[in-house]
C-alpha cells in the first residue's frame, strides 16, 4: 500500500562507486539503556565483516561498516536511515526495537535498500511496509509455541500465571500462548501487566502469588533493568511455581544482573549459545566466536550472533544473486536455505523469517544449562 | 565623637541617568535626620544605596560608614546584621506570611544596640494589628501592611533605622502617632534616617532636615531653621501641601 | 492480599517520599522546579555503585560518599543559578534545570558507561515476611529514612528560625535581605539539601533493581506529582501524598492491570488539580 | 519578568520602521531564498530531509511558543496535539483512505476538541501546576495510545501513504523529501504569518496583558480566562499541522510522538533563541535539527551538547541567544564609539 | 439617573465583616471622597462594587443592576478603578501600557488581523494616537513614553495608574489613594487632574488619606470605620463630626 512507486532503481541502492568497498549500514542503539547491546551487535557485525573480507569480500569487494545510533527511538532511526541512504549503503542491518524497525522500513523501501532485521520480534515487521523484509530473530509465534510446549509438556502445569509487558510484544505473546494453552485445558490463573520501564514488580508478583498458579510465564524484554529485576524479585517472592521466561529474554547478562545463582531454576529458551553443542561444532561459529572474543574480551551472546548472522546470510545471498540490488538479493534469501552459517544450517520462510533450532535452558549455579531442543513446526515459523 | 552614620559623596546611576549626585550626610547617635524632596528627587535611591539594597540594578559609588566602619561593600543582609535596618518604600512585608510570622522572621542581632521589641511591644504600638495577627499579609489593607513593615523594623533592634516614607497610606491620626512614637524612640537613644514627603509632619519630629532636589542636597539645617526657610515653606508648606 | 498491598504500598510510597522531601522544600523555598532532580537521584545511585565496585568499600561507607559528591555538585549547580533564583525567573529555572539534567545524564553515560549495574547492599539480601507480604531489609531502611527525614525537616523548618528564613526567602528574596537574611545562602543550603536527599533516595532505592544512567525522568515526574499535589512547600502533605501514591499504586495494581497505575495516578492528579489548583494541602 | 526582548521587539519599530511594501518584499525574498536553500546546499536527500524536518519541527514548536511567550506558561502537553494531528491523519489515511486535506481538517477538529478539554481543565491553574496538569494529560495520552489496539498500540500505525495534493493539472505527489519541501515550506510560512498576525491582534495584546498583570487587565476590561482559553486552543492546531506533515513524512506514527524527546525539543527550540521572537522557534528548530541530523555526536554526547548550550545560554542571558546577541552588538557599538 | 448607586453593600472575609451595610451614590461631574482609618474597608468597597469579591447589597451602574456582571464587563461599561498599590504591565513601555487601554476594545480580532491586515494596521495606529493623546492629557511628557512604568518618577506612576483606569473614557472612576507618596507639585497636578475629569462629567469616587487634597476637591464625603458608615455628607460638615475626629483625624485636624 505504501509506496506504489517501489524502489526507483539506481537511486541509491547500489553504491555509486562500483569498485570501491561496499558500504553496509547498521542501525542500532549506541546510547541509552540498550546502548551496550547495540554496541555488541555492531562489534559482531564488524567482526563478521572482517571475516568475510579476509575471505575475499563480497563480489570481490571489501565490506565497509557504517553505523548509526538510533537511540532506541523511531525518529532517530528514520534520520539514521536517511543518512545511510545518502551515504550509499547497499544494505541496512538492524533496527533494534520494533517501532524503530517499522519506522525505517518505509525510508529504506523508498531508497531501494534492503533491510535485514536482526532483533525485533513483533509480528508486524514482516509483510507490512517492506514486502522484502528479512528477519533473523524468532518471532512471537515461535516464542509462544516454545513456552506453551514447555509449560504443558515438561512442567505439566494445569494453571499458568502471566507477567506481561504492556505493549504489542507482551500482549501478542500472551494472546498466542493462551491460544495454545486453552485447547490443552490449561487455565490462565492471573494476567499481570507492567510497563516496559518498570523495575518494581512487587504488586504484580503478590497478585500472582494470590492466584497460586502452577507455573508462571513472563514476557519482559527490558534486558538491562526490567527483566533482571523481575527474575530476582520473582525468585525472592516466595512463589513456589517455576518461572518460565519468554524466548530470548534471559541472557547471561540478565542472569548476572539478577544476582547469578539467586535466580537458579529460572527456565527460558533461546536460539543461540556459543559454547554449547551443537553450536560449538559449527566451524563458522567457532571462527566468529573466537574473533568476537578477541575483539571484545567477551563471548558473543544471541544478539551478537544474530548480528554476525545478518552479514553472513547477506553476503551469501549477494554471492548467489551476483548483484547488490535489493530485489534479487531479497529473492535469494526468501524461501532459501543457507548452510554453514554462524548458526548452522538455516532456512528462510517465504515471508523472510529465518528458521533456526530452539533450545530450552535453565539456570543452574548462575550459569545457563541447556536442556533439550524444542522442535518448532514449520507452520509456526510461517505464521 | 564620630557620627553613627556617615555618607560620603554617594552617587547612584541607573544606566545613563544619575539619580543621586554626590550626596554626603551624617546621622548622629540619638538623632532623627529627615530627608525630604519632590517626587523623583532621589530620596529612595539614596537610602537604598545606604542600605546596600535595590530592586533595580543601580551602580553605586561613594562610601557609607556605620560607627566608623566602612560598610559600603557589604551586602544588604550583612548591613542589616550590623544594625542598619531599612524599611523600604512600598511593599515591605512578606505577603504570604501572617502578621505574626512577619514579625517573627526577624531575629534581633545579638549585640542589639537599641531596645529589642518583642511582638507584643509592636502590637502595643499598632493596636489594629492585634486583631489581624493571624491574617496573611496579602489580605491586609494598605495601611496595615505599612504598620507591619515598621513593626518588623522595630523588632530588629537597629542601631540605625531608615524609614522610607513610613506615613504613606496611613490615616492622618496614625501618621502623627507613628511619628511621635519614632521621636520617642529617638529620645531613648535610637538613630533614625527618615524619608518623608510629608515635610510638615517630618519637621514636627526631626532634629535636622536635608532637602533633596534632582539627586543633590539643596538645603540643610535644623528643623527649627528649616521651618523658617523660604524655599521649604514655598515648596512644601503652602496651599495644597500635605 | 490487602495486607500485601498495604506493605507494598508503604514500601513504594516511602521511596517516593524520600525522593520528594528535598524537592518539596526546594519548591517551597526557591519556587524551583528542578527537572534535574531525577539525574541527581541517578548520580546518587551510580556514585554509590562506583565506590563499592571500584574501591571495594562497603555499602555503608559508599552511601555517605555519594551524598558528599552529589552535595558538592549541588553547590556548583546552585552557584551557577544564584542570580536566576534571586530574580525568580521561574520559566528559565525550569529550563536550566532541564539542561542540567541533560548534562548530568550525558556525562554519567560517558563516565559510567551504558551498562546496567547493581548496587550491593547487605540489607537487600535480608527478607522479612509479614504475613503474606514480604519486604527486604532495604525496604525497612527506606521507610525508616523517609520518616526520619520528614520528621527532622519538619522540625527544622517548623520550629526554628531557619524555617522562617526559608519561607521568607521563598516569598521575596530581595526583601529577605532587609530582614538580615542572606537569600543566596539560603537558596544554596536548600538546593544542596534537596540534591542530597535525591542522592540518598538513589543510594537506598537503587539496590532494589538494576540501575542505568538513563534513569531519572520517571523519578522526576513522580516527584513533581507528589510535590505539586501536596501543595507548594507543604511537607506533611508531601509525606501523605507520597505514601498515598504508593498505596494507590499498590491497591490499584491489585484490582486493575498494574501497567495502568501511573496513568491512573495522573488521572487522579488531573481531577484534583482541576478542582483544587493550589494542591491538596495548600493553606488558602 | 522576561519581557526585555519583547518590548525591545515591539517598541523598536517606532525607531526603525521599514516601509510596509519594502518589508513585504523582504519577506518574499526571504521565503524564496529558503525555498532554494537545500538546492544550494547540494540538494541531497539528506539535506532535503533535514530542511523538511526543520519546517515540521518549527511548526510544532510554534504551538508551544504561542503558549509560552504569550501566556507565560510552560505547556508540557503539546506532544498530545502533535500526536493527535499525526495519529488522526495516519489512521484516517491508512484505514479509511482519506486524502490529505480532509485528514488535515479532521486532525484540526480533533485537536481543537482536545485543547478545549485540556484548556477547561487548566483554566484555573498557573505556573508549575499548569505544567504538571498538561504533562499529566500527555502521560495519559501516551498510555491510552500505547494500549489501544484501535490506535495501533505500541507498534503504531504503519504505511501512511504519500502526500498527494490536488494541483493544477492533476495531483502533486510528494514522493521524496525534496518534493515534500515546498509543501512544508508553505505550511511553515502560513504558520509564521498566523503567529505574526496573532501577535498584532487583540488576542495577542490581551494575552500579553493577562500574563503580565491579571488583576489589572481584568480591571481594564480583559476576560482573563477567556483569553487564556483562546490562546491555548489556538496553539493546538498549529502543533497538529506539524503532526499531519510528520505523519506523511515519516509514513509511520507510533507512541514515540508522545515521548519526552519531542517535548524537550519544542521547549528548547522556543527558549534557546529567546521568547517572543517571531522567527525564534524556527531558528531554534533549525539549530537543533541541524545539530541532530548533520552534526550528531551520538546520543550521549548530543545530550551534553544540548544541555551545555542551553544552560550556558540561559545562564549568560535570561532572554536566550537574542539577549547574547544584543549584548554583543552593544559591546561592538560601544567599542566603536 | 445616578451614575453609580450603592445600597446596603456588605463584604465578609471569613469571620471578618469588612463592610457592613454601606450606601452611597455619585453622579457624573461629582467627586465623592471616602475616608476612614486603615483597614476600615475602603478598598474593599471598590472590590465589592467591581464584583471582585463576593458581596451583598445592590450596586446600580447608570440605573442597571450589576449583580453577577463580571469585573471586565463592568470595566467595558465604564466602571473602572485604580489600585492602591501601583499596578502596571511591567514588561511594556509607558506608551504601550497606555495603548493597551484602547486595544482591549479597539484592537482587531484575530480573524480581522489575518483577513484585513490593513485594518489592523490602521487600528493600531489609531490606538497609538489615542494613547499619545491620553498621556498628553494626563501630563505625562513624551520623553517618558519609552521608559518602563517602574522607572517613572513615583508621582507620574500614580498619574499613569489613573490614566490607565480612565483609558478610553470611564464614566465612573474609582481611585484608590492616588496621592499616596505624592507631594508638592505632583500633588497639585493630581488635584487639577481630578478636577478636570470631574469637569468632563466623570463620576469619581476617591479614597484618600491626604485631608488637604480631600477637603479641597471632593463634593461629598463618606467616612467608614470598621466597615460601617459613620458620616456621610458635605466635607465641611463631616470634618467637624466628633466621631470622625475621634476615629480618623485625631486631634490635629
Ligand atoms: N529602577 C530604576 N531604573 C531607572 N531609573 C530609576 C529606577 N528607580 C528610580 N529611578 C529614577 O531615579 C530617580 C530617583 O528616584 P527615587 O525613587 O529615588 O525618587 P524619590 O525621591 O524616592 O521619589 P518618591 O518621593 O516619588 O519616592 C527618578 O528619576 C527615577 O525615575
Ligand atoms: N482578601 C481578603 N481576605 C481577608 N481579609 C481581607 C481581605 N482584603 C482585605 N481584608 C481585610 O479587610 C479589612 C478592610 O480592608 P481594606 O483594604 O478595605 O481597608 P482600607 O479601608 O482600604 O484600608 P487602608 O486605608 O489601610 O488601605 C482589613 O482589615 C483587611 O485586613
Ligand atoms: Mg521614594
Ligand atoms: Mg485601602
Amino acid at each position: 500500500a505504501n509506496t506504489g512507486s517501489a524502489p526507483s532503481s539506481g537511486s541509491g541502492g547500489t553504491g555509486a562507486d562500483a569498485s570501491g568497498p561496499i558500504k553496509v549500514g547498521v542501525i542500532v542503539p549506541l546510547s541509552g539503556p540498550a546502548g551496550p547491546n547495540g554496541q555488541d551487535v555492531l562489534d559482531a557485525i564488524q567482526v563478521q565483516a572482517d571475516v568475510v573480507n579476509a575471505e575475499g569480500g563480497v563480489l570481490g569487494r571489501q565490506l565497509q561498516i557504517v553505523a548509526k545510533d538510533d537511540q532506541s527511538n523511531p525518529a532517530n532511526g528514520v534520520s539514521a536511515a536517511t543518512q545511510l541512504a545518502s551515504e550509499g549503503v547497499s544494505v541496512v542491518m538492524g533496527g533494534w526495537n520494533s517501532p524503530v524497525t517499522l519506522a525505517i522500513q518505509p525510508v529504506l523501501v523508498r531508497a531501494g535498500i534492503l533491510n535485514i532485521t536482526t532483533i525485533p520480534q513483533n509480528a508486524t515487521i514482516l509483510g507490512n511496509a517492506d514486502p522484502d523484509a528479512v528477519r533473523l530473530n524468532a518471532g512471537n509465534a515461535v516464542g509462544a509455541y516454545v513456552a506453551g510446549q514447555y509449560l504443558t509438556k515438561n512442567l505439566g502445569a494445569k494453571s499458568v500465571g502471566y507477567l506481561l509487558e504492556n505493549d504489542a510484544y507482551g500482549k501478542d505473546l500472551g494472546a498466542l500462548l493462551t491460544a495454545q494453552l486453552q485447547p490443552a485445558g490449561v487455565t490462565v490463573a492471573s494476567e499481570q501487566t507492567f510497563d516496559y520501564s518498570a523495575t518494581d514488580f512487587r504488586v504484580p508478583l503478590s497478585n500472582i502469588q494470590g492466584a497460586a498458579p502452577q507455573a508462571v510465564f513472563s514476557a519482559n524484554a527490558a534486558e538491562s533493568s526490567g527483566m533482571p529485576a523481575l527474575a530476582q524479585q520473582y525468585a525472592r517472592s516466595g512463589i513456589g511455581a517455576p518461572h518460565v521466561a519468554a524466548l530470548g529474554t534471559v541472557s547471561p547478562k540478565v542472569i548476572d544482573l539478577a544476582g547469578g545463582a539467586a535466580v537458579d531454576g529460572l527456565f527460558s529458551a533461546d536460539i543461540y549459545f556459543p559454547d554449547v553443542a551443537p553450536f560449538n561444532g559449527y566451524p563458522e561459529n567457532q571462527k566468529f566466536a573466537d574473533a568476537f572474543r578477541q575483539k571484545t574480551g567477551n563471548p558473543p551472546d544471541k544478539y551478537a550472533a544474530l548480528g554476525a548472522q545478518s552479514v553472513d546470510v547477506w553476503a551469501a545471498a549477494v554471492a548467489k544473486a551476483g548483484t547488490l540490488d535489493r530485489q534479487p538479493v531479497a529473492d535469494a534469501i526468501h524461501g532459501q536455505t543457507f548452510t554453514g552459517t554462524v548458526m548452522g544450517d538455516v532456512t528462510f520462510t517465504d515471508k523472510g523469517q529465518m528458521q533456526t533450532k530452539v533450545y530450552a535452558f535453565t539456570v543452574v549455579g548462575g550459569k545457563i544449562k541447556v536442556l533439550d531442543e524444542v522442535p518448532v513446526p514449520d507452520e509456526v515459523w510461517n505464521s | 565623637m564620630s557620627p553613627l552614620l556617615e555618607v560620603r559623596d554617594v552617587r547612584v546611576r541607573y544606566g545613563h541617568s544619575l539619580a543621586v549626585d554626590g550626596v554626603s550626610l551624617e546621622v548622629g547617635a540619638g538623632e532623627l535626620v529627615a530627608v525630604a524632596g519632590a517626587n523623583g528627587a532621589g530620596k529612595s535611591t539614596l537610602v537604598d544605596a545606604v542600605a546596600g539594597w535595590s530592586r533595580g540594578r543601580p551602580s553605586v559609588t561613594g562610601s557609607v560608614l556605620l560607627g566608623g566602619r566602612d560598610v559600603g561593600r557589604l551586602a544588604a543582609h550583612r548591613r542589616a546584621g550590623l544594625g542598619l535596618v531599612l524599611v523600604p518604600e512600598g511593599k515591605g512585608v512578606f505577603d504570604g506570611m501572617t502578621v505574626r510570622e512577619n514579625l517573627q522572621v526577624v531575629r534581633p542581632p545579638r549585640a542589639a544596640a537599641g531596645r529589642a521589641y518583642d511582638v507584643d511591644d509592636v502590637l502595643d504600638v499598632f493596636p489594629r494589628l492585634r486583631e489581624r495577627i493571624g491574617a496573611r499579609c496579602s489580605t491586609l489593607s494598605g495601611g496595615e501592611r505599612q504598620m507591619v513593615a515598621i513593626g518588623r523594623a522595630l523588632r530588629a533592634a537597629p542601631r540605625l533605622l531608615i524609614l522610607d516614607e513610613p506615613s504613606v497610606g496611613l490615616a492622618p491620626r496614625l501618621v502623627v502617632e507613628v511619628l511621635t512614637h519614632i521621636r520617642e524612640l529617638v529620645d531613648s537613644g535610637l538613630s533614625v534616617l527618615l524619608v518623608e514627603q510629608n515635610v510638615r509632619a517630618a519637621l514636627e519630629v526631626a532634629d535636622r532636615l536635608h532637602l533633596l532636589d534632582q539627586g543633590r542636597i539643596v538645603a540643610s539645617g535644623t528643623a527649627a531653621r528649616m521651618r523658617e526657610d523660604e524655599r521649604v515653606a514655598q515648596a512644601y508648606l503652602g496651599g495644597l501641601g500635605p | 492480599m490487602i495486607l500485601a498491598a498495604l506493605v507494598n504500598g508503604l514500601a513504594l510510597g516511602a521511596g517516593y517520599a524520600l525522593l520528594a522531601v528535598g524537592w518539596t522544600v526546594l519548591l517551597g523555598a526557591a519556587r524551583l522546579v528542578n527537572f534535574a532532580h531525577g539525574q541527581l537521584y541517578m548520580l546518587g545511585a551510580f556514585v554509590t555503585w562506583f565506590v563499592i565496585s571500584r574501591f571495594g568499600w562497603p555499602y555503608g561507607v559508599a552511601v555517605p560518599v555519594a551524598l558528599v559528591v552529589v552535595g558538592v555538585l549541588g553547590v556548583v549547580l546552585q552557584l551557577l543559578m544564584t542570580r536566576m533564583t534571586l530574580e525568580q525567573n521561574i520559566v528559565n529555572l525550569m529550563l536550566v534545570t532541564l539542561a542540567f539534567g541533560y548534562l548530568l545524564q550525558g556525562g554519567a553515560a560517558l563516565l559510567f558507561g551504558g551498562d546496567p549495574q547493581t548496587i550491593d547492599s547487605p540489607l537487600q539480601q535480608q527478607d522479612l515476611a509479614l504475613g503474606a507480604a514480604r519486604i527486604t531489609g532495604q525496604d525497612v531502611l527506606i521507610v525508616v529514612l523517609a520518616l526520619a527525614f520528614y520528621a527532622v525537616t519538619f522540625v527544622v523548618l517548623g520550629r526554628t528560625d531557619l524555617g522562617r528564613m526559608v519561607r521568607g526567602v521563598a516569598e521575596d528574596p530581595k526583601l529577605a535581605q532587609l530582614y538580615g537574611i542572606d537569600a543566596a545562602r539560603v537558596y544554596l543550603a536548600v538546593f544542596v539539601f534537596s540534591a542530597v536527599c535525591a542522592a540518598l533516595a538513589g543510594a537506598v532505592v537503587g539496590p532494589r533493581s538494576p540501575i542505568l544512567t538513563s534513569m531519572g525522568f520517571e523519578e522526576v515526574i513522580i516527584t513533581f506529582l507528589v510535590v505539586v499535589l501536596a501543595g507548594v512547600g507543604n511537607l506533611v502533605g508531601g509525606l501523605v501524598v507520597a505514601i498515598g501514591l504508593g498505596l494507590f499504586t499498590a491497591f490499584f495494581g491489585t484490582f486493575f492491570p498494574p501497567a495502568y497505575s501511573t496513568a491512573a495516578a495522573f488521572v487522579v492528579l488531573l481531577v484534583v488539580l482541576v478542582v483544587r489548583p493550589q494542591g491538596l494541602g495548600a493553606r488558602r | 519578568m522576561t519581557a526585555d526582548v519583547a518590548t525591545r521587539e515591539t517598541s523598536a519599530p517606532a525607531a526603525r520602521r521599514v516601509p510596509t511594501p519594502l518589508r513585504a518584499l523582504l519577506w518574499v525574498v526571504l521565503v524564496a531564498a529558503a525555498y532554494l536553500l537545500p538546492a544550494v546546499l547540494g540538494g541531497s536527500d539528506r539535506i532535503y530531509a533535514t530542511v523538511v524536518l526543520v519546517a515540521i519541527f518549527a511548526i510544532m514548536s510554534y504551538g508551544v511558543d504561542v503558549v509560552l511567550s504569550y501566556l507565560g506558561e510552560v505547556s508540557l502537553g503539546h506532544t498530545l496535539f502533535w500526536a493527535a494531528g499525526a495519529y488522526t491523519t495516519a489512521i484516517l489515511a491508512v484505514r479509511s483512505g482519506w486524502s490529505p486535506i480532509p485528514a488535515l481538517l479532521a486532525s484540526i477538529v480533533v485537536t481543537l476538541l482536545l485543547a478545549l478539554l485540556l484548556g477547561l481543565a487548566t483554566l484555573r491553574t498557573r505556573e508549575f501546576v499548569f505544567s504538571l496538569v498538561t504533562y499529566a494529560a500527555a502521560i495519559i495520552g501516551l498510555t491510552v495510545v500505547q494500549n489501544t489496539q484501535a490506535l495501533g498500540g505500541s507498534d503504531g500505525v504503519v504505511g501512511v501513504p504519500l502526500l498527494e495534493l490536488p494541483a493544477v493539472g492533476g495531483t502533486y505527489v510528494a514522493r521524496t523529501n525534496a518534493e515534500l519541501w515546498p509543501i512544508a515550506l508553505v505550511c511553515l510560512v502560513l504558520v509564521v504569518l498566523l503567529v505574526s498576525r496573532f501577535r498584532r491582534s487583540r488576542l495577542g495584546t490581551t494575552a500579553l496583558m493577562a500574563q503580565m498583570n491579571g488583576e489589572l487587565s481584568t480591571a481594564m476590561g480583559v476576560d482573563v480566562r477567556r483569553t487564556r482559553m483562546l490562546v491555548f486552543v489556538l496553539s493546538a492546531p498549529i502543533t497538529a499541522l506539524a503532526g499531519w506533515l510528520y505523519a506523511y513524512q515519516r509514513s509511520y506514527v507510533s507512541p514515540d510522538l508522545l515521548s519526552p524527546t519531542f517535548l524537550l525539543f519544542m521547549l528548547t527550540a522556543v527558549i534557546l533563541p529567546g521568547r517572543r521572537l517571531l522567527l525564534g522557534p524556527l531558528v531554534g528548530a533549525a539549530l537543533l535539527t541541524a545539530q541532530q541530523q548533520l552534526f550528531s555526536l551520538g546520543g550521549d554526547a548530543d545530550k551534553i551538547v544540548l544541555g551545555g548550550v542551553l544552560a550556558v545560554v540561559l545562564l549568560a542571558s535570561p532572554t536566550g541567544l537574542v539577549g547574547i546577541w544584543h549584548a554583543l552588538v552593544r559591546r561592538v557599538r560601544g567599542s566603536r564609539r | 439617573m445616578t451614575a453609580l448607586r450603592v445600597e446596603g453593600l456588605s463584604v465578609r472575609y471569613g469571620s471578618l465583616q469588612a463592610l457592613d451595610d454601606v450606601s452611597f451614590a455619585v453622579d457624573g461631574g461629582e467627586i465623592l471622597g471616602v475616608i476612614g482609618p486603615n483597614g476600615a474597608g475602603k478598598s474593599s468597597s471598590f472590590a465589592a462594587v467591581t464584583n471582585v469579591v463576593r458581596r451583598t447589597g445592590r450596586v446600580l451602574l447608570h440605573g442597571e443592576d450589576t449583580d453577577e456582571v463580571p469585573t471586565q464587563v463592568l470595566a467595558r461599561r465604564g466602571l473602572r478603578r485604580t489600585f492602591q498599590q501601583n499596578s502596571f504591565f511591567g514588561g511594556l513601555s509607558v506608551l504601550e501600557n497606555a495603548m493597551t487601554a484602547f486595544q482591549v476594545e479597539r484592537g482587531t480580532g484575530l480573524g480581522g488581523a489575518i483577513v484585513t491586515p490593513w485594518r489592523e494596521a490602521r487600528a493600531r495606529r489609531e490606538c497609538r494616537a489615542a494613547a499619545h493623546a491620553l498621556l498628553a492629557d494626563f501630563g505625562i511628557a513624551e520623553r517618558h513614553h519609552d521608559t518602563r512604568p517602574d522607572d517613572l518618577p513615583y508621582g507620574l506612576q500614580r498619574v499613569l495608574s489613573v490614566a490607565l483606569a480612565h483609558g478610553p473614557g470611564a464614566s465612573v472612576l474609582l481611585v484608590d489613594e492616588p496621592a499616596a507618596g505624592v507631594g508638592g507639585d505632583d500633588m497639585r497636578a493630581l488635584a487639577d487632574l481630578l478636577r478636570d475629569l470631574r469637569e468632563r462629567g466623570v463620576a469619581i469616587v476617591l479614597i484618600e488619606h491626604h485631608m488637604d487634597l480631600v477637603m479641597e476637591i471632593v463634593d461629598r464625603l463618606l467616612v467608614i470605620d470598621r466597615g460601617e458608615t459613620i458620616a456621610y455628607g458635605p466635607p465641611a460638615e463631616v470634618q467637624r463630626d466628633p466621631r470622625v475626629l475621634e476615629a480618623y483625624l485625631g486631634r490635629t485636624a
